[in-house]
Parts: C-alpha cells; structure tokens; sequence
C-alpha cells in the first residue's frame, strides 16, 4: 500500500483571490508579518500497490487527467509508504 | 515552423494582430512609425472584439429608437423607461474563448463582466441569465466537463455577488462542440436621475482606478477574442483571468455609495482591453484628451511594462471619472469598503492618448484615432448547404410507428427536458424579488415597493438560423417576445449577441448579414428596438469547422401590475384549453426532424410578423383583463411538447381534439409560428372567443384539462397520443440529470 | 423594539432581512456593522446569508472573528435574540456560538430550491408561530449546508429539543431521501442551549412577503417579535 | 523570509464527499487500485520573519484561530526557508 500526497496549487502570476482573502483576514486579526498566502489543495490518494515506479506514472496520468486544470494549476506530488 | 509563419513573424504589427494597411493607416494618422507601446493600443482597439470592425458596418439595419428607449447603443448597456421615472438597463456579452480553455473562470468572469457593464450605468444589477451552447456530451466526457463547469462558475459567481440567476437557455448541437457558447446577461434597475454615462469630461478631472489590482490577466484577450479558437493558442492559456465575485459585491457597494454622492462624472467598466479602452472611449465621447501613468496604478504583479499595464483584462477593476477635488471624499468611501481608489491620470484638453511611465511620455497618440477602427464590408455568398437543405420535403421522412414515444424522446431532448439541474445551482431568489423563477417562460423580477415587475428573456435557435439565417433570426426575436407576452409583459427592447464564426469567409459573412437583417425586421415589427450587443466571431476550430449562426436574444418586457403574471402551467382540472393560430404542414428545422430523424434540413416555418404582433398584443389583453389562468408559447417540439409541459408543471391531465388536415407528426410535433396554448375558467371562455374573433385571431377550444393524469391528443378523430403524466414527467424532469451522468 | 441586520463584506441577504422586518413586520430596524463594536440598542440580532469574506477559507472563517462578533456573544449571553440564516448560520457555529459545523453538499453542488420543513419544535421563541409537527415551505440557497456535530452532541441536541427544523417532503416525512445536503438527522436549524441563538440554513426571510407568493417563513420573525414584545411588557 | 506550508484535512470519520467524487472520477477513466482519497487544503503562508520558533508559534495560532476548524479539521504544518 502506497499513499500519494498531491498539491494542486494556481499557478504563478494567477491572481488566487482565496489567498488574498486569507491573507488580509489574518492581517485584520493582529498577524502583520504575513507577506502573501496562497490557498490550494492537498489530495491523498490510498493506492492498492506497492510499487513505486508505476504509481509514480500513474499518479502523474492522474493529475494530467484529472486532478490538476494545466491551464491555471500546477501539481506536485510525492509518494510515501502507508 | 513552415514558411508562412515566419514571414507572419517578421512583421512585429503582424504579430500584433493588425494588417499591413491598418499598419499604413495608422503611421499616417500618427505621422510616424509607433513605439511598440502604441502598436499594441492600436491592435488591442482595431481588433473586432473592441472596434467591431466587420460588425459596425451592419448595424445600420438596427431600430434604434423608440418611446420607451431612453438610451440606445453605445453607452455600457441600452436603457429603457418603465415608467414612474424609473429605468431598467441590460445588456449580453459573449464569453466563448475564454470559456473554451478554462470553463470554470471563463464562464464566471463573464458574469463579473456584465454585472460591471450594467453598475457602470449607475444601476444596481437585479438579475442575471445565460446563454449556453455546447456539444452533443454522452460520447465526450471532455464536453460534460465543460457543460458541468461553466455551470458552476456562473453559478458560484452570481451567487456569491448576490445578483439572482434567474433564467437562460442550454441547447445543443455538435456545430459547437469544439467551440461552445457562453453569453451572460445583466439587468439593472435604478431612477431615471441616477443614469450615469461614460465620459471624460472636465479637463483637470482625475482618473481613478477602483477595485482589484492589476495583473498581467487576460493579457490580449481582445485581439485573442478576435482569433480562431486553434491549438495554437495554448500560449494563450496563461492569460485566463480569475474572478472574483467577493471583490465585485464590494465594488457593487462602494460604487453605488459613490455614485449617490456628487463626485463622480463618468463611469466605464474595464473589460476588453482594461485601462486602455474604458479611458479611450471616455475621453473620445467628450472629445478631450487624457494621460494616464502606469506607474500609479496598483499592480499584483512586478516589472509590469506599460503596455501590459494598459491592455490587462485584470477583472474586478472600474474605471472613475471624478471631479477634481473630490478624490480624497471618493477614496474614503472606498476605503470603508477595503477597496482603494487611486488616481491613475487626468482628462486633458489637447485631445492626445499619452501614456506615461514615472512621468515620462511613453506613448502618444490622437483619441479619435484609436477610436476609428477601420471597417470592413466584405463579400457574402449564400452558404452552399442552403442548396441541399431547402430541399427537403415532409414526404422525405415517414411519420413514426409510435407516436407516444416519440413524444417521449422529444421531451428528454436535451434542447427541451426540464434544465431544473443547471438553474437548482444558481441562487434564483436573493434579493427577494423573483415572481417567476427559471423553468417558466419569462422570468418576472418585481421592482420593490411597487405592483409592477420585469419580464426576462433569452433565446436563439442556432439551427434555424444555419437553415435560413434571415427568417431564422426574426423567428428567435418573435419566440422571445412570444414568451414575454404568454408571462404577462409587454416586450420593450433587445440585446443582441452575435456569436458566428470567421466573417472573412463568404458564407459566414452572409449568415452574418442576413441575421441582423431577419432581428431587424422582427424588431421593427414588434416595436422592440435593439438597445445594445455584442459580436462574437471567429467561433470556430479546425476539428469541428464553424458553430452554427447563433444571434442570441436578451429581451426585457414590462409587466405593468404583479395582478398580470401569468405562468404555463395548467391550474386546475374543467379548465378548458384553447389553441390560438393556426397549424400547418411545417416540419422543416424542427427539433423533431433533428431529434428523431438525424436530419437538420428542411426551411423554417413561415414567419407573418404582422399576424405575430397582432396575435401578441391580443394574448396580452386577455392576460392583462385577467380572463387566462395559464399561457404557454408552442416553441420546439410544437403543439404536443406544449401541452405535456403544461401538464407535468401543472401536475394535470389534459385531453385535446384539433380538426387540421395536416400529417400526424406535423400537427405533434411541427414548429409553426405564432402558436399559443392557453387555458381558461368556463367562466371567461366566451370573452377570449369573442375576443379573438374581434381581432381577427384563429382561435379554436380544443379540450379541458383533467386530473385522471394522462395526457391524449385527438386529430380528425384520431387517437395520436394517450400517454401517462407520469411517463411524461418522469421523461422531461429526469433527462437532464441523465445526460450528465452517462460515461462514456 | 428594534431589530438590527449585521452586515459584512459579502453578506448578500441583509436587505431581504431588512425588507422583511420593515415592510412586512413594520417594526424598526438598522443596520450594524462588522467593524463596530457598538450594537447600539437593538433588541434582536439577525446574521444574513450571503458569502462573507467570498466564503473563503470556509464560509463564516474570517467573518466569525470581526469585531462585532465579539459584541454578538456578549450581546447573547446576556439572553438577546440572535439569529444566524445560511451564512449566518455559518458564522454562529464558527463563533462556537452554536454547535456543530456545516460541511459542503453531500451532492458537492450549489442547491437552490423551494424546500419544505418540518417544524420540530415550536416551544421556542423563534418557532412559536408554528406548532410541532407543521410543514412549511421555505427556500434554501447554499452550497455548504450539511449540517454535523459528534454523535453525543447530536444526541444531547435531540435530547434537549434543540432541533428547531428539519428537512422533509411534503407530508412532513423526513427521510435520507428529502435531506437535501446530507446533513445528520436531516438538521436545517438548531437552537442553542439557552433558547436564544438559532441558526438555520433555510431562508424563512424568503418566504415571507406575500408578493413572492411565499409567506411560511415569515413565522419566524413573528415568533421572535411576541417574544419580545411579551418580555418587554414583563420588565 | 519563511514560508509556513499547513495542510488542513477534514477529521479521520467524518465523510468526505469531495474525496469520494475524486476517487469515482479516477475509477470511471481506469484508474482501477485507487483504494480512498482524501480532499484538503494546502495553504502556503510567506512570513515575514527569520525567527523560527516565533514563526511556528504564531502559525500555530493561526490555525487555531482561523485556518481550522477544529470541530471537523485537522491541521499540520512545516515551517521551511524561502
Ligand atoms: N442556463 C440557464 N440558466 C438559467 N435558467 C435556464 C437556463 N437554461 C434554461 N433555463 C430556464 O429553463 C426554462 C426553459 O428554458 P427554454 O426551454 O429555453 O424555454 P423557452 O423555450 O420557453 O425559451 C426557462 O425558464 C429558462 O429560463
Ligand atoms: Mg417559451
């Protein structure tokens, strides 16, 4: 059993108004060192197999299919043992 | 890289977008060659998307007066009176590239967009609709992807900035599989003294940016707007824009508090081409000149150049003209709000466009001349498929064996089932005055405080319009004004969207032009002049050719008292159904002829636009002497579709006996024009008869409706349909959740 | 007895609350403001749907910590009628005012619909207008509206009579198959502890001006404003 | 400069209706040894600081105040140079 661990975040230069959002919410509650916040999202995906080398391919194929928009998100994921 | 696309590449204003005579054109305006900050000023304001090169020359055919209309095109949105010095102004835009490559955000910025059209005019927007075009889904997963969504951005958008989406249309068609349709529309309310225009008057006025920061978004969309969809706009894809519909309620708020105030003398919304065209245009409507230093303006982004900070189509952001003097009063407004206000630039007296940067001048050119794009009135070929389609004959296709499921298979075709899965995810209720919410003929938005209301619409037919674009395009304003009249509104005016495909070609082009002549026409006859619009072209790819002809129709209508409304669905069983206008042998274009038989051929009914007005303005009266307990339009699908929606909304059975010698499925299923179903109390059934018969209106009692929950159609004493309400509800209500689940 | 509208940045339905104490029940009512910390004299608070803050992060995440917030539970503990609908709804259990949470749609979509209720329990000051058992038609509008809380919460809840309103068909049935969003013993709104803070998702402002030919809702607010009226005549 | 990167997750138990959308998704294109996914938040917070412990004190504060829910999430972070 592996376990992915992926990150779909916008992509540089997008503007990512949740971001903005956070960032000026926790400015208002007194935390004024926050420079930026970007908000994305973390997906784990429990895979029926234990080896590596293919679940690294096919969690590739996952987000170039699926979990990522390549127009406006970039991902990056990394596999671990559960 | 072939050989054509480096020669392409060596002209820098090529690579711009602009020909090399709009390049000659402009060196002789300017008296020299441009810098490259210029160049792209003229590029983004010459493409079709901003100077409306190719549509311009067509708009001449367009009513555009009238009494109700106290602003006509040219202005953010058209506005039309409602009496009690009270205005509503609408307007559609197209967002159709954008939401090609990213659904999602494209289809939710085109909702920011013309929500901001509409504030611009100083009105507070009061609902939203939508146009959607798409493919054929079930055998592409990519095309339910996209329908699911564009769905959900103009839904979270719309809900989130509080404006009620409260109708639209979804159809479908593979001519726009590679090239779907997204059209948005935006109705404003507000008093007559409140009208704000787009106008830099005023030298020494400031220039303010409100809103959002400005990014390198949608950098280029315009002249992108302007170009085939093809695969090499994957270069393109970074320059999507997202919205955000939280900035845009807070803009929606400040400005309005701004505007109640003495501050501001023009306002203008940023959308193709940001800073650059809302300040050209202001500046070129009063005739003065403004200068604008990008260095003020408050990025999101670092080492900006000028020109991207001219042409960003960053969303969220309005453009003020305010007098001098007041930018500290209009900024804390903002301010309260957690907007900012900033001055960018001033209106100037010299009638030149500078750009500076810290400063320094680093751009310069004549107002006028960016306002004048060169036109273009180019060769129009009747398309060759004409030719083949107009051929066909009713005999051509056999009447089916099954008439009850053939009705059945209408009402699950996806241009017809109940779209209760798209509208369920748009908030249709917030601000507390829809009447009629979406799955009805027109939305009624009432206006607060007073007993009258808003009728709404949006319609196109793509098909007709591909099989006879001049009737076809009349025939989309009667069904509009058709659906306001059955609700209880007199219609007013339009908006036009014209999405087509790629005008330089003969064919297109003829579409192009023979469709604003049929909306003309139509408009002419039902005194709804044309108010403002939008153009489209270039809708087309390379694996799917060119999208059908698609006009799309915005309509808005006055119901004159909330006692009017009137909605399709029968009321109540002993009612008696009465069919007004008359039935003919029509199968051509139909819904049915596509839908059962595969076949988009034939010509569109017969369009009589003096019968239509004329049967119009009687459907009106009897509604508005309160003698109609339901009224319903026969559209697609024709007189056996009508009914069944009236039954399954109603809960009620329905029994009819027609007498017209026409082919069974013609008398089903036939889209013949200017056809209304209606039903009425005993009570009242003689005075709509004498009515009618006053007016000069065919009109026939056909059957009663009934609570033994089926629904059966008689012709000549023959029994064509007789079929369970259930099976029909069940067909019509399901369809489309269905057709977004199939995998394929 | 005066009635106050708490706005923020996004709220979408102050106005529709508004228009509903001061048209249909004619009685007065202001506006009050995330940023202040003065709620002035008013006797009832209503938080209004709508998307504050863009609903981002969670819905009711930023707004929850405002400043007047911290007047809201002040203004609560000492037995003021506070309402939450929707996004207010939303805050209150943010602010921990209210128990439990409000995950998003079990069918992960936006869902705008005519939804009718059953009323659960109508021995409340915002539910006496009904009585129990009553179904009622009031639109819901959300896309984060299941409602949770942990199985002994939930059973104290039930256990208390802190369940105001569920979701159910036209015949009061109540089953998973008329709970909209998947919320845990198909909840719309609760009642906290003391029988002062409620917070429903359902829009009872919605169904409340005749003219929208809707008017079930409007119980709510006619609930609240004898209560008061009956407390003001006490003191 | 230091970036804090928090992952929020919705609490082991409480079902994930986002998750089990993306796990029918990756099935219904053959994915076919997708055994459970799991949906959350990546929220990437620039801090404009180079104490560390400071930094993680006042994230962690962060989340407690307003990045979770504890009600119905978790949250981790790591605190990373930038
Ligand atoms: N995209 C949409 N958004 C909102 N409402 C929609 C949408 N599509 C269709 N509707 C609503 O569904 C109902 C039926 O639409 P349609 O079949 O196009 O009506 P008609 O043929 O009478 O013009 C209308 O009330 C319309 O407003
Ligand atoms: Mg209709």
């Amino acid at each position: 059993m592996l376990k992915a661990i992926v990150t779909v975040m916008l992509k540089k230069g997008i503007f990512d108004p949740q971001g903005r959002a956070v960032q000026n919410g926790l400015e208002s509650i007194g935390f004024d060192n926050v420079k930026s916040v970007r908000v994305g999202k973390q997906i784990e995906i429990a895979l029926d197999t234990d080896d590596k080398a293919s679940a690294d391919a096919s969690v590739h194929e996952m987000c170039d299919k699926m979990l990522a928009n390549p127009v406006v998100e970039s991902y990056s994921f990394e596999i671990k043992e559960s | 890289m072939t050989e054509k696309k480096a020669e392409m590449e060596e002209k820098i204003w090529r690579k711009a977008g602009l020909t090399d005579s709009e390049y000659e054109l402009l060196t002789k305006h300017m008296g020299r060659e441009p810098n490259t900050v210029e160049l792209a000023l003229y590029a983004q304001m010459w493409s079709e998307h901003c100077g409306y090169t190719h549509t311009r020359p067509l708009f001449k055919h367009f009513l555009t007066t009238g009494t109700r209309i106290v602003q006509g095109p040219g202005e953010n949105a058209g506005i039309v009176d409602i009496d009690d010095d009270e205005v509503i102004t609408f307007k559609l835009e197209s967002h159709n590239h954008p939401s090609a490559i990213a659904p999602f955000q494209g289809a939710a910025t085109g909702v920011g967009g013309i929500i901001r059209d509409i504030l611009a005019m100083g009105a507070y927007p009061i609902a939203s609709l939508n146009s959607l075009h798409f493919g054929h889904p079930g055998e592409r997963g990519h095309t339910r992807w996209l329908i699911s969504e564009v769905i959900h951005g103009i839904g979270e958008y719309g809900n989130c900035v509080g404006v009620p989406t409260v109708g639209g249309e979804v159809r479908f068609s593979d001519a726009y599989k590679g090239n779907p349709l997204v059209n948005a529309m935006c109705v404003g309310y507000m008093k007559k003294s409140e009208i704000k225009k787009a106008i830099a008057t005023g030298v020494g006025n400031s220039l303010m940016i409100v809103g959002n920061l400005t990014g390198r978004d949608g950098m280029g969309g315009a002249s992108f707007a302007s170009k085939d969809l093809d695969e090499e706009n994957d270069e393109d894809r970074g320059a999507i824009q997202v919205g955000d519909p939280f900035m845009e309620k807070l803009l929606i708020e400040a400005c309005l508090e701004v505007f109640d105030k003495d501050y501001v003398v023009g306002v203008q919304d940023m959308g193709a081409a940001g800073i650059l065209s809302s300040s050209v245009e202001t500046a070129s409507k009063a005739g003065n000149g403004v200068e604008i230093d990008v260095a003020l303006v408050p990025k999101r982004e670092e080492a900006m150049r000028p020109e991207e900070v001219m042409i960003s189509e960053s969303q969220e952001r309005m453009l003020l003209i305010v007098k001098k003097g007041t930018e500290d009063k209009v900024n804390q407004i903002f301010h309260k709000w957690d907007l900012h206000a900033v001055v960018i630039g001033q209106v100037t007296d010299d009638g030149m466009y500078r750009v500076l940067e810290d400063g320094k001048t680093v751009g310069e050119v004549p107002v006028w001349s960016l306002m004048d794009a060169p036109t273009y009135i180019l060769d129009a070929e009747e398309p060759a498929h004409l030719a083949e389609t107009m051929k066909f004959k009713n005999e051509d296709v056999e009447v089916p064996a099954d008439l009850n499921d053939t009705l059945l298979k209408l009402l699950a075709s996806p241009d017809i089932c109940s779209k209760t899965w798209v509208y369920r995810q748009y908030d249709h209720r917030v601000q507390m005055n829809t009447v009629v919410k979406p799955g009805s003929d027109a939305a009624i938005v009432r206006i607060k405080g007073r007993d009258k209301a808003v009728g709404i619409t949006m319609d196109s037919n793509g098909r007709y319009c591909y099989l006879n674009p001049k009737r076809g395009a009349a025939s989309i304003v009667a069904e509009s004004a058709r659906n306001q009249v059955v609700s209880g509104a007199e219609p007013i005016a339009i908006t036009d969207g014209l999405n087509f495909g790629n005008p330089e070609r003969p064919d297109v082009y003829y579409q192009l032009e023979q469709s604003i002549i049929g909306l003309s026409d139509a408009c002419r006859a039902l005194n709804t002049p044309v108010i403002g619009g939008n153009a489209s072209l270039y809708n087309q790819t390379p694996e799917f050719g060119s999208i059908y002809p698609t006009p799309i129709i915005g309509m808005t209508g006055l119901v004159k008292s909330l006692d009017h409304v009137m909605t399709p669905e029968f009321k109540d069983a002993g009612d008696f159904i009465i069919m007004l206008g008359e039935t003919k042998d029509e199968l051509g274009a139909s819904e049915y002829l596509d839908r059962i038989h595969g076949l988009v051929s034939g010509d569109v009914p017969e369009l009589d636009l003096e019968l239509e007005a004329k049967s119009q303005q009687y459907v009106l009266e009897i509604i508005r002497k309160g003698l109609v307990k339901s009224a319903h339009d026969v559209g697609d699908g024709g007189i056996s579709v009508a009914l069944a929606e009236s039954c399954i909304q109603g809960k009620l059975g329905a029994d009819i006996s027609l007498d017209v010698d026409v082919r069974d499925d013609s008398l089903l299923f036939g889209e013949t024009q200017t056809r209304f179903m209606l039903s009425v109390s005993e009570d009242n059934l003689d005075a709509v008869i004498d009515l009618a018969a006053e007016k000069g209106i065919e009109a026939a009692v056909v059957g009663r409706v009934n609570d033994n929950t089926r629904i059966t159609v008689n012709n000549n004493n023959k029994k064509l349909i007789d079929i369970s309400l259930d099976a029909c509800a069940d067909a019509f209500n399901t369809a489309f959740d269905k057709l977004m689940k199939t995998s394929n | 007895m005066k009635w106050g509208v708490l706005l923020f940045p996004g709220s979408n339905c102050a106005d529709d609350c508004f228009h509903v104490i001061d048209k249909v029940l004619g009685q007065p009512v202001t506006y009050l403001w995330h940023k202040d910390t003065d709620l002035g004299d008013v006797d009832a608070i209503i938080i209004p749907g709508g998307f504050s803050y863009g609903d981002h992060l969670r819905p009711g995440a930023i707004a929850h910590l405002s400043p007047a917030m911290t007047s809201v539970k002040e203004f609560a503990r000492n037995g003021g009628l506070v309402i939450g609908i929707c996004n207010g709804f939303q805050i209150l259990t943010e602010s921990r005012m209210l128990p439990g949470s409000l995950l998003q749609n079990q069918g992960l979509k936006f869902l705008c619909m005519d939804q009718t209720l059953k009323v659960d329990n109508a021995d409340t000051p915002f539910t006496s207008a009904y009585e129990s058992g009553d179904v009622i038609v009031c639109p819901i509008a959300h896309n984060e509206g299941n409602y949770y809380a942990a199985p002994d919460t939930i059973a104290e809840m039930e256990a208390n009579g802190q369940i105001l309103f569920r979701y159910c068909n036209p015949d009061g049935e109540v089953s998973n198959a008329t709970n909209p969003n998947g919320s845990v013993n198909s909840i719309a709104g609760i009642i906290n502890k003391y029988g002062n803070v409620v917070g429903m998702m359902p829009h009872p402002e919605r169904s409340s001006d005749k003219d929208l030919l809707l008017s079930d809702g409007k119980g709510v607010f006619v609930s609240m404003l004898k209560h008061l009226e009956a407390k003001h005549t006490e003191s």
